[in-house]
Parts: structure tokens; C-alpha cells; sequence
């Protein structure tokens, strides 16, 4: 198992009063697997997790892709800049 | 970690006021003949809510490696020769820009063209949030509809 | 002779050097969010040709005329909430604006698109003529492609 | 017959060397009579006229449109704005 900082912003940060989480993960996993991890052990992120996308040392990642190595996680709930 | 920018591209995320005279140089080109600003200002009412102000918030560095590629990409899908993208976080009021964005192309319709589908990708992909204060004392986190 | 222009629309044809500075006010409004700018400007290389200068001519009262008419119809087609066209007459030297368009709207992509829709009634419509003057001394009328 | 005076711009005015010209019409007469007339009388606008728009009092016409009495009538090469 490997340990894991998740960052939060905006909405997913206000829920948890925190702006990040760590999370255990073996590995190689998926990133939907990580955002379930997420929903189960932060409940109170739970109804926001299905609208957010996961983003793996700053890039977009889809629910198949694969996490082998440390990473930085990041929650990205849905943007609106403008 | 960032993408390499092109010359002609200036991206920056600021804490302060946008001043768009100090970005003006980038645009100004004596070989291009089509300059269009866009700015998005801080609106007082919404939705029949009086906006005090709002907060804007970012994941910095991805946020402006974010603006950088759709930057690259849509200076590239149309033919721009410049293109300057600033947008402003933390506290914005009522009457103030958060978002600045410049290009400059010989062809006007791709310029206007490009510019509608560049404020798009950014409303779409990069890490920005902003919170609403309305008059009454409320706030909430702006969803995209 | 002047169809009636509503306050949020203003109309310039002007022959001194376009200055925006002196126009913004007519944009600005704390209620709308889009702000949006375009500056036609005398580009220098045209067709592997060197421009040196433009000079614009007019058919003053006529021009004034249907600019507002368009102007008009594009706040009314796209519930802008506010239109402001300059247009410069006589020489324009390279790299200075001959045209200069500002709109606002609560809506970015109607703002966007009007501005598209504005400046082709424009070149299409309203009596003006610019004629190209080339670095080898030659210089034309130019029509329209 | 009723004498006109007709309004000339750009290249139109370059190839007469005059801003203004004057014909003859019998009233009412249409405006595509207007511009053949004009394009006989004024041989050096022959060539341009057809790619030309007529403006009656400052308002664009069709061919067909009926003049009926005095007026002022304009040439209008294609425009160029912008």
C-alpha cells in the first residue's frame, strides 16, 4: 500500500474543511478506483466526487487510466473560471 | 513541467487588478491587421441576485500549464499571431475584470472564430473556481450550466 | 434625416486618430458581463505587397447613416446592451487603426458573434472606400474579395 | 426632363476626375434607366457601373425602384470599410 496526498479545491475543500486528504491505494490501480476509494472513506465528498474529474501530477486523467507510481492527486471539481 | 511557449504568447495568472495597457504590447503587430480584445467583468446582477463580489480560486500551476496548451492550441487551429490570456484571482468586485484575453490575426473572422472557442476550452478545462457574495449575505460556489 | 439611436448606441466617424480611451465609457456597465473590442488596423504587407499608408474616403452623411441602422439592428438581433463604432477617414498610416468596434452583453458568445455579424454589414453596406498606397508608389482602390 | 445631380466616390470619381455629374431624366424613371443612362452619357464609368449600387437620398435601391421626382442620386462603387 502506498500512501497518497489528495489535493481539494474550491466545493471539495470547503466540504472537508481541508485542503487535501491522503489516501492508501495499492498499486497499479485506476484512477476510478482512486475516486471510489475517495467517495467511501471521505463521505462528505461523496455527491460531489461523480461531477469531478481526477488529475495526476496536473493532467486529466480518464477512470481507466493506470496510477503504478507516487503521483500527486488532485480532486477538480467542476471549473468555472471566465 | 511547463509546455514551451511560442513568442507570442504571454499567459499569466495575477493576484492584482488587470491592466490591460501593460499587456497591449503583445497584440500590437504592424503586420496584422485584426486586433480583438475580450473582457469579462464581475456582474452585479444574476439571476434577479445582487453580486457584491466574487472570489476566484486556482490550482496555480496547473491552472496556467492548462491555459499555456489551449493557448498553443487554438493559436495554432487558427492562425493567430498573438494571443495574451490573464486572468485575475482572489477578491474581484462588482464592475472589475477577472479574465483578459487578446489575439490578433490578418483575418478577422478567424480571430473572432478563435476567440469564442479559446473562452470555451478555458471555461471547460482549466482549474479555476469562483464563489458568488451575494447582497444578502449568502455565497456558493459557481457551477457551469 | 438621422434614424433615432438609442442611448447605448454610439456612432463616430472621425478624421483624427482613433482613441479608445475616450470611448470605453460607453461599454462600461457594472450590470454586463462581456466586454468585447476589435481594431481593424493597417496591416503593412498585403499580397507580398509593402503598404505604406491607407486613406479612407466616405459618403459622410450616408456612412453615418447606415452605421447607425446596422448598429441598431445588431443590438436589437443580439439583445446587446451596448455599440460603439468609430471609423476613421483619411490617411492611416501603417500599424493605427481605421476601425474600431465595442460591444457589451450579458451573453459572451451573442457579444462575439454580433461583433462578427456588425463588422461583415459593415464592409458590406456603409459607403466607404480606402485606397492603398504601396511602397513602390503605386496604390489602388481596394474592392472588396 | 428633369436635371439630376448625381454623387460620385472612389474609383468612380477618379475615372470622371469630379465628384459630381449631371443627366437628364424623363420622371418617373427606374433606377436601372438611371444607371444605363449614366453609363452612356459617361463612357469612363461604362466598365464600373455594373458592379455599382445606386443610392437615392442616401438609401440604397434595387434596379426596379421608381424615381418620381427631384432627388439625390449617388454612385456606389463597392464599398470598402473597415
Amino acid at each position: 500500500m502506498v500512501q497518497f496526498q489528495v489535493l481539494l479545491f474550491a466545493a471539495a475543500r470547503d466540504a472537508i474543511g481541508s485542503d487535501s486528504i491522503e489516501i492508501e491505494l495499492a498499486l497499479p490501480n485506476s484512477a476510478g478506483e482512486v475516486m471510489r476509494v475517495i467517495a467511501n472513506e471521505y463521505p462528505a465528498l461523496a455527491t460531489l466526487i461523480p461531477s469531478c474529474r481526477l488529475a495526476v501530477n496536473q493532467v486529466y486523467v480518464t477512470r481507466d487510466f493506470s496510477i503504478a507510481d507516487a503521483a500527486e492527486l488532485a480532486i477538480i471539481p467542476p471549473v468555472s473560471g471566465g | 513541467m511547463n509546455t514551451f511557449l511560442p513568442p507570442r504568447i504571454h499567459v499569466e495568472i495575477s493576484h492584482e487588478p488587470i491592466d490591460r495597457t501593460r499587456v497591449e504590447e503583445f497584440i500590437d503587430d504592424p503586420d496584422v491587421g485584426a486586433h480583438l480584445w475580450f473582457e469579462g467583468v464581475t456582474r452585479r446582477m444574476t439571476a434577479g441576485q445582487e453580486t457584491v463580489r466574487l472570489c476566484y480560486e486556482a490550482f496555480e500551476p496547473m491552472a496556467k500549464q492548462t491555459l499555456g496548451e489551449i493557448a498553443v492550441q487554438t493559436l495554432d487551429e487558427f492562425q493567430l499571431t498573438a494571443l495574451v490570456v490573464v486572468h485575475r484571482l482572489g477578491w474581484v468586485p462588482v464592475g472589475e475584470a477577472s479574465l483578459l484575453v487578446g489575439c490578433s490575426s490578418t483575418h478577422r473572422a478567424a480571430a473572432i472564430e478563435s476567440l469564442a472557442k479559446f473562452i470555451n476550452r478555458l471555461k471547460t478545462d482549466v482549474p479555476i473556481w469562483k464563489k458568488e457574495y451575494f447582497a444578502d449575505g449568502s455565497s456558493s460556489w459557481v457551477h457551469p450550466t
